[in-house]
C-alpha cells in the first residue's frame, strides 16, 4: 500500500515520450528482472544505467538481452519478442518457450512494462485488441505479460487524440488482463494504482503540464 | 534411432491429409523453412497447424495457406503486416483460427508430451480467449481450464543432432522446439550439421534423441554466414 | 491384440533368474527405450545386446545409462534409481527431475520392467506396499513407473513360497497401478495380458516347468 | 545479482521457524550436505521439510528429524535400511508424513515455479496416495488433481555458479535442483565454484540466475577426488 500524500510532484510541460521512458527506467529497482513490451516501453532500456544492473528478459527464451543488434552484430537467431536483432550480455541465459512463459506466470520477473489501450481505476489492463467486429484477433504474449510480473507498469498517453481519458472507471475495450496493472505511467502524470481505506484506485503521484485539479476534472474516475 | 532423411521432402513423409503439424520458430529464428517448403511440395492437406504465427509474406506456411491446405491454424498472434494470405482466407471464412495466449501455447504444448490431462492457468482469466472454458479460483486466485496440444508430426530446427538425435539449439532459436519435439508422436528435424555420437556434451543436450524420429540436413545460411563449422563437425558422419 | 494360439511354447525347467531376465532381454524390440526397475528387472540390462541398441533411462535424470561402475569408475555424481553408481555412454543426456518423469508420463519410453507382489488378471500392479498395517510407507517412483511407458512389463515368481498364485483375479495388495501391465514374465511362464472376444486377460504364451493345465489348475484366473 | 554468502550458516539464515524447506538431492547427489549441516546448527524448528527421502543414517536430514525439530515431511521414499531415526519419530506420531509418488513431487514442484494452480496427473489414479483427491476422466483415461508444491526456501547444491546466479549442475546430481530453484521464494545454492559472470556458455545454463538468491562456495570432496578445476575456474572471483 502506497502512502497517499496531497501534493503530487509536477511541471509544467506534459512528458515527452523520451521523459516518459526516462521516469520507468529511474523507477526500476537496481537489480530487477525485468520484461519491457513491444513499442514505446522498449525504449526504457535506453535509459537503464550500468549501475541499476537490470536484467532482460525476453519471452521468446532469453535472460540477460543487450541493446539492438547494428551491422555485424545482427544474428538471425537472436532476436527479441519484437523480432528485432538483438545482442547477448555476459551472463545471458537461454531457454525454451515454456521455461520461458513459466518463468514469467511464475512470477519470478519484478516488472512487466506494457503499452495501453486502456486502463481500469482498480488495474484492469486492456492492450491487445480494440474490439473492432472485422478485425482479426492476435495476442501474442499480452495475456502472459499482463499476469506475470510482480508488478505490471503501464506506458501510455493519458487521453486519446479526441481527449477520451484511457484511465477509465472500467474498460471499454477487451480485458487483456484483470486487475494486473499496479503503475500508469503517462505524459500528463504518474499514477500508483493502490488501496486506500479499503478502496483500490489510482493515486497521482505526479502530475505534468495538467494540475491535479484538471486531471481530476477530465477523468470520470476518482482519484485517492 | 532416428531416420536419417536424404532430403527434406523425405522428411516430411510423416505428414498425411488432415495431419496436425506442429511447427517451430518465432519470427524466422528456428523456423524450419526447408521442411515447410518441402511440405508444400508434398501436397497434403487439410492440416491443422500450430506455430506462433500464421505464415508471413510469400512463403512457407503462408503458401500453405494461400493454396488452402490448413484448414486450422492454432497460434498466438496471425495478424502481422505481412500475413496478407491468412488475412484472405481468414476473411473469406476458408481457415479456422484457434487463437491462445502464446504461453498458455507454450504450456499446452508442453503438457502434451509430459502426459498431463489438464493444468489451471491465470493466463487468459476473464478474457475473451477464456470464454466457454472452466474456470476454478485456487487460493483466492483465478485460473482458467486449458488441455493440452498434441501433434501428429512436429516440424522443427536445430543447430546440431547426433545420431541418436540428441539435439542442441542456437541462441533464441531454440523457443518451440523442444516442446513441440515431445508433443507430436513423430519429431522430424531439420539441423545445420548431425555429429558423431559422443560429440554432443550430455549436460548440454536440450531435446534428448528418444523426442527425434527423422533427421535431415539443411546447412542454414546464417551458418555459413557465422562462418562456424567447428572442429568437431567437420567429420561429422 | 495378440493372437491367441493354442499350445505355448514349453520347456520342462522353471525358468531360473538369469533365464528369465535373458528372455525379457530377448523381447525387447531393437532400437527400444527401456526403464529397469529396481531389483531383478535391473539384470535384464545384463542379457541385453549391443546390437539391440536398446537405450536405459534412470527416472533420476538421465538416459544413455551405461553398466554399473566398478573401481575407479565409481563417481558420486552418477548413479541410477537404485543408488547404485552407474556409466555414462556415448550419446547420453541429464535431464532434471521433472522432466525425466515427463518424459516416463508422457508415454514416450517404450517399455518399462518392474518386480511385482502381486498382478491382477485385468493387469493391475501391487507392488509397492504389502498393506501391513504397521508398516512405513513408501513409494518413491512405483506409481509414475508403473503408468509410464508404452508397455509395463512385470518380472516375479508365479507363486509366492506358500504356493499362493501371485497372478490373481483381483488385487489383495495396495494398487500401484490399474490396468497397466500388458506382460508378466515368470519362473512358470509368461503371459500377455490381451483382450480374447472382449475379455481381457492372460494368454500363455510360454510355460516351463509345469503345463498349460497344471498352471490353469493352480490359477484362480481364466487363462485366455 | 544473488548474495555471495561467506559460510553455509550465513547461507541458510533465510530458514525461519515453521519454514518450509525444499532440499535438493537424490540419494548423495545432488544433496547440499553442508547446507543441511548448518541448518541444524541453525537451531530452526517446526520445519516443513520437501525432500524425495527421509534421512538417513546419522547425519544432515535424519538428525534433524532426530532433533524433533521437523513436524512434517514431504517425500516419495521415507523407508530406507538407515532411515531409522525418521521410522522412530513416525511410529511415535511425533513426525507428519506426506508420501507423494516422486514424479508427482517433481511436478507439483515445477507447477509452484511456473505459476500453473493445479494438474491433472495419471501417476497415483486408483490408488490409496490418491484417496480423497479430485479426479477426472480426460478423453478416456483417469487422472487425479495435484496442487503445487511452493517452499519458504530451497537448499540444493551445483557445480558451478557465476555471479548472476547461473547454475549449472553434474551428471545425475542435476535431479530435483531445478525445479526447487524455481518453487522457492528463496534459493541457497552451494557450489563447487563460483566462476566470473560470463564463464558459464549461455546455451549451457540450466538453471538461470534469477532463481537464485544465495550462493556460497563449498568445495566438495568428490570435485577434489574427480581432480577437477577448469582453466577457467582457477580465476573464479
Amino acid at each position: 500500500m502506497t502512502e497517499i500524500t496531497s501534493a503530487p510532484a509536477a511541471s509544467a510541460e506534459r512528458l515527452s515520450r523520451q521523459d516518459l521512458a526516462r521516469i520507468v527506467a529511474r523507477d526500476i529497482t537496481p537489480g530487477s528482472f525485468v520484461n519491457l513490451g513491444i513499442g514505446q516501453p522498449t525504449t526504457v532500456a535506453d535509459y537503464l544505467t550500468p549501475e541499476q544492473r537490470v536484467t532482460l528478459h525476453t519471452e521468446n527464451g532469453m535472460l540477460g538481452m543487450g541493446p539492438q543488434a547494428h551491422g555485424d552484430q545482427i544474428d538471425q537467431d537472436l532476436i527479441n519478442a519484437g523480432k528485432v536483432p538483438v545482442t547477448e550480455l555476459p551472463g545471458a541465459s537461454y531457454f525454451h518457450h515454456a521455461d520461458s512463459f513459466a518463468m514469467m506466470r511464475g512470477g519470478h520477473l519484478d516488472v512487466c512494462v506494457l503499452g495501453a489501450f486502456q486502463v481500469s481505476a482498480t488495474g484492469d489492463l486492456a492492450n491487445w485488441s480494440t474490439g473492432a467486429p472485422d478485425a482479426i484477433p492476435a495476442v501474442g504474449g499480452a495475456m502472459d505479460l499482463a499476469i506475470g510480473a510482480k508488478e505490471t507498469w503501464v506506458m501510455m498517453s493519458l487521453f486519446t487524440k479526441d481527449g477520451t481519458p484511457k484511465l477509465a472507471p472500467e474498460l471499454s475495450y477487451p480485458v487483456t488482463g484483470l486487475g494486473c496493472v499496479t503503475r500508469i505511467y503517462t505524459d500528463c502524470g504518474i499514477f500508483h494504482i493502490t488501496e486506500h481505506h479499503g478502496t483500490r484506485g489510482p493515486h497521482l503521484v505526479e502530475a505534468h503540464g495538467l494540475s491535479r485539479e484538471e486531471i481530476q476534472n477530465r477523468l470520470e474516475v476518482d482519484l485517492l | 534411432m532416428p531416420a536419417i532423411a536424404e532430403s527434406a521432402v523425405e522428411a516430411v513423409s510423416a505428414v498425411n491429409d488432415g495431419s496436425t503439424v506442429l511447427m517451430g520458430g518465432f519470427g524466422n529464428a528456428g523456423q524450419p523453412m526447408e521442411l515447410i517448403d518441402a511440405l508444400l511440395e508434398s501436397g497434403s492437406t487439410d492440416l491443422t497447424v500450430v506455430n506462433n504465427n500464421a505464415g508471413q509474406g510469400d512463403a512457407g506456411l503462408a503458401l500453405l495457406i494461400k493454396e488452402r491446405r490448413v484448414k486450422k491454424i492454432i497460434c498466438s498472434f496471425p495478424r502481422q503486416s505481412d500475413s496478407w494470405h491468412f488475412d484472405t482466407a481468414y476473411r473469406a471464412g476458408e481457415i479456422e483460427l484457434e487463437l491462445v495466449p502464446q504461453g498458455n501455447l507454450a504450456e499446452r504444448l508442453r503438457a502434451a508430451g509430459a502426459g498431463i490431462g489438464a493444468f489451471y492457468t491465470p493466463t487468459g482469466y476473464g478474457t475473451a480467449l477464456a470464454e466457454g472454458k472452466e474456470t476454478r479460483q485456487i487460493h483466492g486466485r483465478n485460473y482458467v481450464l486449458e488441455y493440452p496440444l498434441r501433434g501428429d508430426v512436429a516440424l522443427i530446427k536445430a543447430l546440431y543432432a547426433d545420431h541418436e538425435g540428441n539435439l542442441v539449439y542456437r541462441k533464441t532459436a531454440r523457443n518451440f522446439g523442444p516442446v513441440m519435439a515431445a508433443a507430436a508422436a513423430q519429431t522430424v528435424v531439420q539441423v545445420d550439421q548431425l555429429l558423431p555420437t559422443g560429440e554432443i556434451d550430455p549436460e548440454t543436450v536440450i531435446t534428448p534423441g528418444l523426442y527425434v524420429d527423422t533427421i535431415t540436413v539443411v546447412p542454414s545460411a546464417s551458418a555459413a554466414a557465422r562462418g562456424e563449422a567447428p572442429a568437431d563437425a567437420a567429420q561429422a558422419a
